[in-house]
């Protein structure tokens, strides 16, 4: 069956991203929003087509097979170190292909309404093409190093649109703080890829995953601390994947990537790129699951779980709608981790599965969130919750939506986040209790902390509105409508069948004990977002009052920005930059001026020889004589 | 040996001599208004001259061997004329304005010749006793030349240092001899080593002896007197001075180590490796902070002497035919510095580093002779210099002087330094009140194009240096 | 016939002179002065070929000629200097060392 | 007229042409069509060396050529290239010919600026073609001293003081490297009698160990100062800030990459065990100053400056790579020259154009360009993320060769600086933006900065030249890396 096809779905946006960004300024207006949209819809319904092909029409038993659609070499560096671009094929790749082009289609159709008043549309739009492509090539990536160069790539497209109002300086600064921290953890991922692909003499990802293989070829790996280097390489790669998706503790760049416009959050910053790195770990589970007997899944788990309740403790302070939501998007990929980290392999395998369902219904419901959001603020035209209230009466529709995604989000059944978020507990809870624990807290909290912004926003008492708050035009909306049905209905999805760690379907059992507990801690904390918020009061404003320094501290996010900027203004540029820049100038360079300097001072000390009276002269003639005499016969005796 | 033989052999003495006679005659003849016809006269037979003494000659001895010549000899004479006709051309309008008003021309050409008739018997010596009359004849006119400036304090001062150091070191040198003498009973070069057993005595001379030939290549640290005679004559004698009399002094040292004291040879590499050291280095660093562009080619001229000796150093075939491709090339480098020098100071009067700012908005043409002659003497391709300094370097490393040849590079840096601040002056700065536009004469001219000619075209004429190579391995047979 | 006088005396009387010219080269504070202890110097070396060769080498008479030849040249020499050293007391009323340091450093 | 000789010729006779000309309109028309011919004549010459290699030709030099110059010592024209060289020379002819364009507008004395700009650009072409030691240095030092002239006059700041340290600095180390030399050719095989400078006869039978030990430091350093290898890296900074704009580009695009290739072509290929014994000392500079430019660069605020370190830190990591002595960072580091030099090229050309408008390279200063100047900014933001190794880019590509090659030394000190050099690109990725963020983004600091004249044609038509390449090879790395390593194969394996 011919796959070759495929290609367009990455080269299309990319051919939108070029047009738009030669054509730059000499383009109609509106102009380049359709183009990329368009670009985006084409690609979307290949990939929908790809998916429908490759899980119901292809002639297949047992497993799903991996296909290489297409491929290239790029750099044939030796014959162990071919590096290709190429096409990958499997359930995981089929998913996060469908995710991303069609929440790209959607905030593209979104952002056409959303940018229409802006200046520099097409350069967004143009960024947006970038991205999108960026994205794809890194999830159809079969190998590392293009993994590696689109991960690259992502970033910077990241980059630019959370820069996209380059002349406000803090979302400058937010830009430079995204990259840099990426990019800091990306330097570590580069050396693990580097390190793992030394012993396993490969890129390739079926090499890679294959242990055995690596083990039996190169006889005994080195170990350190107890590790072997294959470990130590997993782990440095999951530092990557951590600072992608926002990890503690590289997650300080996700709150401040709010700066970009709204729909940019909802695309990268929510569905996309940020489950970068749980999709990096998925790719290489087998390997993350067979190395030292999957040390360094426990520590994704680890990882993951923290981060899920650090977040979820901040999102309940913070009165920007879009960082709750920035920080509930961390805690729910904190969750995906988890799945990830407690999962088995083959039967034991329904964590990933858990964990690849729950990166699916998320990239819907919270893209949702984001846009639903975006709306709001397109409303009111601020992001703080103070400025709305009782917004449901002006925006029904933006009110429906977001009220389905944030019930998804709680789990309460039916919709979506429900199935996705309970498999992940009961896969914790056979794994480890204590996580288990700590999840089933967590859903909570988010419960409660989603539904504090609903109350605050669609309820509460009426604010005053500079004009009157609307439901967006059309294609403002018709993103929510699809989305929250997607939200609510992704659920009954068979994902067991579909997406599993061996490709085969993966028989899950309904566990109604863990399903009622979870629900229930989500309606508790609907409950109580409910009495706080639901009619405003001054109890929420008495309680934190009494928490003080905790709630200080919580609302402060910990204080862990704090510490990187202190780490880097006072560490890194006053004690190590600045003196190296000291030292150069004036120690190393100074010595060559030196060398110089002796130089011609010694010429201006010896001047005094040449003093003009020639009787000196006949003196000097005289003394080097003698010397001469005196020296030769010390040599000759 | 027939008179034929005599006239053929020393064909250039001969023909120097005549043109000396006529130029007496000529002299006695015009009464002193009409002196400045001497001049054309003096250049133009000169010319003639030197172009005839490039055809090679032939071998041979004369009185008994106190006159020997050869291919290579003929060579070095040609050098030397060379170099003096570009003098000549270049001190044109300098003798036409200042000399032969006061009927001096005539003396200026008559001492110049006199001198190089004795550099040509100093060369071709084949014993002690020419040698010494070549090495006095050439010396002792240059110090009345030197002086010539009457009315100078400068000059005068310049001709005393001159003399009576000169004589100092012939003393020296003269002792030398007599102490050798006294070990081999002869003055022969031919056989001057014969059976002899190296006696400290002779050691003794050997040192005496070079003392005084240094003192005239002004090798560190007999060049006390260099400088200030340079600073003080007038231009054309300097120029002679750091480009002719240096250069026979070098050509009789090259021939007497060679060919008459090879037997000695450890004891005066010892002697040489110190004092090229000290040539080049001490040269150097004086050059360093020179503001008086006269004074500081005397320093950079002391300097390229400690290169020479490198070559000396190397001795056989390739070391001595290096030098005198060096010394062939450097005639012409330096010389056009001298002549741009004197060029301006004909003009202008003025030879200060400083009188140079911003010289190369007003004379394009002139500074870029100087920037071209400083960078062949810091030895910077494609000039010629730098295949002279190469060579000289290739030939001392042959020998394996490794330590000597990194002092000597070390050099060469230190060396760029000062070379480049002419250059500074003239290009890189700009003045608010810069020399006015120059129109040298035509003489001026032949003589500066001639120099550039020979910077550009002798480093990359490999043919020239097999010649000279050839010449020289005949003469060591 | 034959007097007792040794080269070495010779060589030795010689060598005093010359470090007397050398001496007085060095010393003088008079442009004369230092002419004549140039003239010592030069002699020294006369002498030494000339009585080198009265004494050693018989067999030829190089050394004599060659002190001929000193000789001469030393006077010549000694004119010129004392030309330009007269130029010198015309333009400044003064023979003395000291004078002549304009050209320095 | 052999092919490789006509490089010579034609920057000779631009400069002919030049000294002869008189309208002081037609200087740079001649320079520019000089270059542009030089430009097309490298790309011929590049297809035209593919296609023997297409043919099968499988010998180390291609179109090589041995004239002999000075019979005495042995010394001779003696030409060729392999694709390497080939390589080089097309990057110097694509460098030179923008940086022409880009000092379009050259006031002071332009016929002479243009012509010290060939004579440079002579150099470097005559020392890529030459395979004879004598002529390799030759044409070295043909290259270096018009650069003096060049900042001298034509320079901003304390140009004097730094034209004269880099002249001084650079003619020091050609010092050391001609000691080096001259015991190459001493030690060199005897060829009917007489030692040889050829490079290809040397590297046939190199000399013992004991003389290696003593020559190398004098070639490797000699070469390694013009390729600023610390400490002896100090004259490119106070070069760069006051070189005028094409001059910093020919410099750090161009002749810096000679230090690179002299040290690839002469110290290691020639004297190989002593580059095996005393690797561990010179990887210690170079790699330690991987990071120490990097770090250097994070604190300076002039551009100039800033690009200066990064140079010193991107060309640390040449030398660290060239020091591996394994085929694949062989090819690396020559890719990361290529890259480098069309990067730094485009940097300093984007700055000079910065500075003509805004008159100050201090980034604190600026602010907020990419609004009034957009092509310019837009150019500087990529050659950025070329600069600190985005994929797609020609920085990435050489960079991901170095370090694979790197790693495959399981040596503790190889691996401790290799993963260094990997962890450099971060602190690049912070100077760079820092930069970007400031100048580029944020508000505009000075009233004057709201009217600036857009980018003029000339300007535009040397950066897109470059961004060009840069975005060639990034994206399609594969036929240079092919073209490289073919060359490389044979010299590895003839020292090893």
């Amino acid at each position: 069956m011919n796959w070759s096809y495929t290609i367009w779905i990455p080269l299309l946006p990319l051919l939108s991203f070029v047009i738009n960004g030669l054509f730059y300024g000499r383009m109609p207006k509106k102009m380049s929003g359709w183009l990329g949209t368009s670009a985006l819809g084409i690609s979307t319904l290949l990939s929908w087509v790809t998916a429908w092909k490759y899980f119901f029409n292809t002639p297949h038993q047992g497993p799903y097979e991996d296909i290489t659609a297409w491929h290239t070499t790029w750099m044939h560096l030796t014959d162990r170190f071919t590096i290709d671009l190429g096409i990958y094929l499997d359930p995981i790749s089929i998913m996060m292909l469908i995710v991303v082009t069609t929440v790209s289609f959607l905030v593209h159709l979104y952002s056409i309404g959303y940018m229409a008043t802006e200046e520099g549309r097409n350069r967004y739009f143009a960024w947006l093409g970038l991205f999108s492509f960026s994205m794809l090539g890194l999830v159809l990536a079969p190998n590392l190093i293009q993994t590696y160069m689109f991960w690259e790539l992502v970033g910077v497209s990241s980059f630019l649109l959370i820069g996209y109002y380059y002349d406000k300086p803090s979302a400058v600064k937010a830009a430079l703080k995204a990259f840099i921290v990426t990019r800091f953890a990306d330097g570590f991922f580069l050396i693990g890829i580097l390190l793992y692909s030394y012993y396993s003499g490969s890129f390739l990802f079926e090499d890679i995953n294959n242990i055995p293989a690596i083990l039996e070829s190169n006889g005994s790996l080195p170990v350190f601390m107890g590790l072997s280097a294959l470990t130590w390489g997993l782990l440095l790669i999951f530092i990557g994947g951590a600072g992608k998706s926002a990890m503690f503790p590289l997650h300080i760049w996700l709150p401040d990537a709010m700066e970009g416009p709204t729909p940019v959050s909802a695309l990268i910053h929510a569905a996309t790129m940020v489950v970068a790195g749980v999709y990096l770990v998925a790719r290489l589970f087998p390997a993350f699951h067979a190395s030292d007997h999957g040390f360094a899944l426990q520590i994704v788990a680890i990882v993951g779980t923290f981060s899920s309740l650090f977040a979820a403790i901040i999102a309940m302070t913070q009165m920007d709608i879009k960082r709750v939501l920035a920080f509930s998007t961390m805690s729910q990929i904190g969750y995906m981790m988890t799945g990830l980290g407690v999962s088995g392999i083959g039967e034991e395998g329904l964590g990933y599965t858990a964990s690849m369902f729950h990166l699916f219904t998320h990239a819907a419901f919270k893209a949702l969130l984001f846009l639903g959001a975006g709306a709001l603020i397109h409303a009111v035209h601020s992001n703080s919750l103070k400025d709305m209230g009782s917004l449901r009466k002006y925006m029904p529709i933006s009110h429906i939506t977001f009220l389905i995604a944030c019930l998804a989000i709680s789990g309460i059944p039916p919709f979506a986040g429900f199935f996705s978020k309970d498999l992940i507990l009961e896969a914790a809870f056979e794994k480890n209790k204590l996580i288990y624990a700590v999840g089933w807290i967590t859903a909570g909290l988010t419960a409660f902390y989603m539904f504090r912004i609903y109350f605050m926003a669609f309820w509460g008492e009426d604010k005053v509105y500079a004009h009157k708050p609307h439901d967006p035009g059309i294609t403002m909306t018709l993103p929510l409508i699809v989305l929250a049905i997607a939200s609510a209905l992704a659920g009954w999805l068979p994902f067991n069948e579909w997406v599993t760690s061996n490709h085969e379907t993966l028989h899950t059992h309904f566990n109604i004990g863990s399903a009622a507990a979870s629900v229930a801690i989500g309606l508790v904390g609907i409950i109580i977002a409910y009495i706080l918020y639901k009619n405003p009061s001054m109890t929420p404003q008495k309680m934190s009052n009494r928490l003080g320094v905790v709630y200080q501290t919580v609302k402060n996010k910990f204080y862990v920005d704090e510490f990187y900027e202190g780490v880097t203004q006072q560490v890194i540029l006053k004690r190590i930059a600045t003196p190296i820049a000291w030292f150069d100038r004036h120690i190393v360079d100074g010595t060559m001026n030196l060398i110089g300097n002796t130089t011609v001072r010694i010429s201006s000390i010896i001047k005094g020889i040449q003093s003009g009276d020639f009787q000196v002269y006949a003196f000097g003639i005289l003394i080097a004589v003698i010397g001469l005499l005196v020296w030769l016969n010390y040599f000759i005796q | 040996m027939t008179w034929i033989d005599t006239i053929t052999l020393m064909r250039n003495e001969w023909s120097i001599l005549i043109i000396f006679l006529l130029l007496l005659a000529t002299e006695i003849l015009l009464d002193d208004r009409r002196q400045h016809q001497l001049i054309p006269l003096a250049i133009g037979l000169f010319a003639v001259h030197t172009i005839g003494s490039f055809f090679p000659g032939k071998a041979g001895e004369l009185f008994g061997g106190m006159y020997r010549t050869n291919d290579l000899l003929h060579f070095m004479k040609a050098i030397l004329n060379t170099a003096v006709l570009i003098i000549l051309f270049q001190s044109y309008h300098w003798v036409k304005t200042e000399l032969a008003p006061h009927g001096r021309a005539g003396a200026f050409y008559l001492l110049l010749f006199a001198v190089l008739s004795g550099m040509y018997f100093l060369i071709s010596s084949g014993d002690f006793i020419m040698f010494f009359i070549g090495f006095e004849l050439s010396t002792l006119p240059v110090a009345a030349l030197t002086a010539f400036h009457l009315k100078e304090i400068r000059s005068t001062e310049a001709g005393i240092k001159l003399i009576l150091l000169a004589g100092l070191a012939s003393g020296i040198m003269l002792y030398g001899i007599s102490l050798m003498y006294a070990v081999t009973g002869n003055l022969y070069f031919a056989d001057f080593l014969v059976n002899t057993d190296h006696e400290t005595l002779l050691i003794f001379g050997l040192v005496l002896f070079l003392s005084g030939l240094a003192f005239k290549i002004s090798l560190v640290p007999f060049h006390f007197w260099a400088p200030d005679v340079y600073e003080g004559a007038p231009i054309a004698v300097t120029s002679f001075l750091s480009v002719v009399s240096k250069a026979a002094a070098v050509f009789i040292l090259l021939i007497l180590l060679l060919s008459v004291l090879p037997e000695l040879s450890e004891i005066w590499k010892m002697i040489l490796y110190i004092l090229s050291v000290l040539t080049m280095t001490v040269g150097n660093l004086f050059a360093l902070r020179q503001t008086n562009m006269k004074r500081f080619l005397a320093f950079s001229s002391i300097a390229q002497a400690g290169f020479i000796l490198l070559g000396i150093l190397a001795s056989e075939a390739v070391g001595a035919s290096t030098v005198v491709y060096f010394i062939l090339i450097y005639v012409f480098t330096n010389l056009a510095a001298f002549g741009v020098v004197q060029a301006i100071k004909d003009a202008t009067g003025k030879e200060e580093m400083v009188d140079y700012t911003g010289l190369y908005r007003t004379n394009p043409r002139l500074s870029l002779v100087m920037v071209l002659a400083l960078f062949s003497l810091a030895g910077i391709p494609p000039m010629a210099g730098f295949f002279g300094k190469f060579f000289l370097f290739l030939a001392a490393a042959g020998k394996g002087y490794y330590t000597l040849v990194l002092i000597a590079v070390i050099n060469v840096t230190i060396s760029l330094y000062y070379y480049l601040l002419p250059v500074r002056a003239m290009l890189l700065r700009t003045s608010d009140a810069p020399l006015a536009h120059i129109r040298s004469g035509s003489m001026m001219r032949i003589g500066l194009i001639l120099c550039v000619v020979g910077i550009l075209i002798l480093g990359m004429y490999s043919p020239l240096y097999d010649y000279i190579l050839s010449l020289t391995n005949e003469w060591l047979q | 016939m034959d007097s007792g006088i040794q080269i070495s005396d010779i060589l030795i009387v010689t060598a005093i002179m010359f470090f007397i010219g050398v001496y007085g080269f060095v010393t003088r504070k008079n442009l004369i002065a230092v002419m004549m202890a140039l003239e010592l110097i030069i002699n020294a070396a006369a002498i030494n070929f000339i009585m080198i060769n009265k004494l050693v080498f018989k067999t030829n008479l190089h050394g004599v000629f060659f002190g001929l030849f000193i000789i001469a040249v030393a006077a010549v020499e000694v004119a010129i200097g004392l030309v330009i050293i007269l130029n010198l007391y015309r333009l400044r009323d003064s023979i003395d060392p000291e004078e002549i340091t304009t050209l320095k450093h | 007229m052999d092919r490789l000789t006509i490089l010579i010729i034609i920057p000779v006779l631009t400069v002919l042409a030049l000294i002869f000309s008189t309208k002081r309109k037609s200087y740079r028309v001649i320079a520019a069509i000089g270059m542009s011919i030089q430009t097309l004549y490298s790309i011929y010459l590049l297809l035209e060396y593919l296609s023997i290699r297409q043919a099968g030709n499988t010998s180390e030099m291609v179109f090589t050529r041995s004239i002999i110059w000075f019979k005495p010592w042995n010394i001779r024209y003696e030409i060729g290239v392999d694709g390497i060289a080939v390589a080089m020379i097309l990057l110097t002819s694509i460098v030179t010919v923008s940086g022409v364009f880009v000092s379009w507008r050259i006031k002071d004395l332009p016929k002479e600026f243009f012509v010290s700009l060939l004579v440079l650009a002579t150099g470097v072409f005559g020392f890529f073609i030459s395979l004879d030691l004598f002529t390799m240095f030759l044409f070295y030092e043909l290259a270096v001293i018009p650069m003096y002239l060049l900042i001298g006059i034509w320079g901003s700041g304390p140009r004097e003081y730094a034209a004269m340290k880099l002249t001084l600095m650079l003619m020091g180390a050609s010092a050391l490297l001609l000691v080096g030399i001259l015991g190459l050719y001493m030690h060199s095989p005897l060829i009917e009698g007489q030692h040889t400078f050829s490079i290809q006869a040397i590297a046939h039978s190199p000399m013992a160990l004991s003389d290696q030990l003593f020559f190398f430091p004098f070639v490797f350093i000699g070469f390694g100062v013009l390729g600023a290898l610390f400490p002896f890296h100090t004259w490119s900074p106070d070069g760069h800030a006051s070189a005028p704009t094409a001059v910093s580009m020919l410099h750090a695009g161009v002749l810096m990459k000679m230090g690179g290739y002299g040290v690839f072509r002469v110290a290691l290929y020639l004297m190989p065990e002593a580059a095996h014994e005393m690797s561990w000392f010179f990887l210690i500079l170079a790699g330690g100053s991987i990071m120490y430019g990097a770090f250097g660069a994070l604190r300076q605020t002039d551009l100039k400056y800033i690009n200066a370190y990064s140079s010193v830190s991107h060309l640390a990591l040449v030398l660290f790579a060239l020091l591996m002595m394994d085929a694949v960072s062989w090819t690396g580091s020559v890719l990361q020259m290529i890259s480098h030099g069309l990067i730094t090229a485009l940097f300093f050309a984007l700055i000079g154009m910065i500075y003509e408008r805004t008159h100050t390279r201090d980034v604190t200063k600026m602010g907020g360009l990419m609004k009034v100047i957009p092509f310019i900014a837009m150019m500087y933001v990529m050659v950025g993320m070329a600069s600190l190794g985005l994929p797609g880019m020609s920085g990435f590509a050489a960079e991901l060769t170095i370090f694979v090659g790197a790693f495959q030394h399981s040596g503790v000190l190889e691996r401790v600086f290799t993963v260094i050099a990997v962890l450099s690109i971060v602190v690049t990725a912070v100077y760079i933006l820092r930069v970007v963020g400031k100048m580029l983004m944020g508000p505009i600091k000075t009233e004057s900065f709201y009217h600036m004249d857009k980018a003029r044609w000339y300007e535009k038509t040397a950066a897109i030249l470059l961004l060009a390449c840069i975005l060639g090879i990034g994206i399609f790395p594969n036929w240079l890396y092919k073209l490289i390593r073919e060359s490389v194969e044979p010299m590895i394996k003839l020292i090893q």
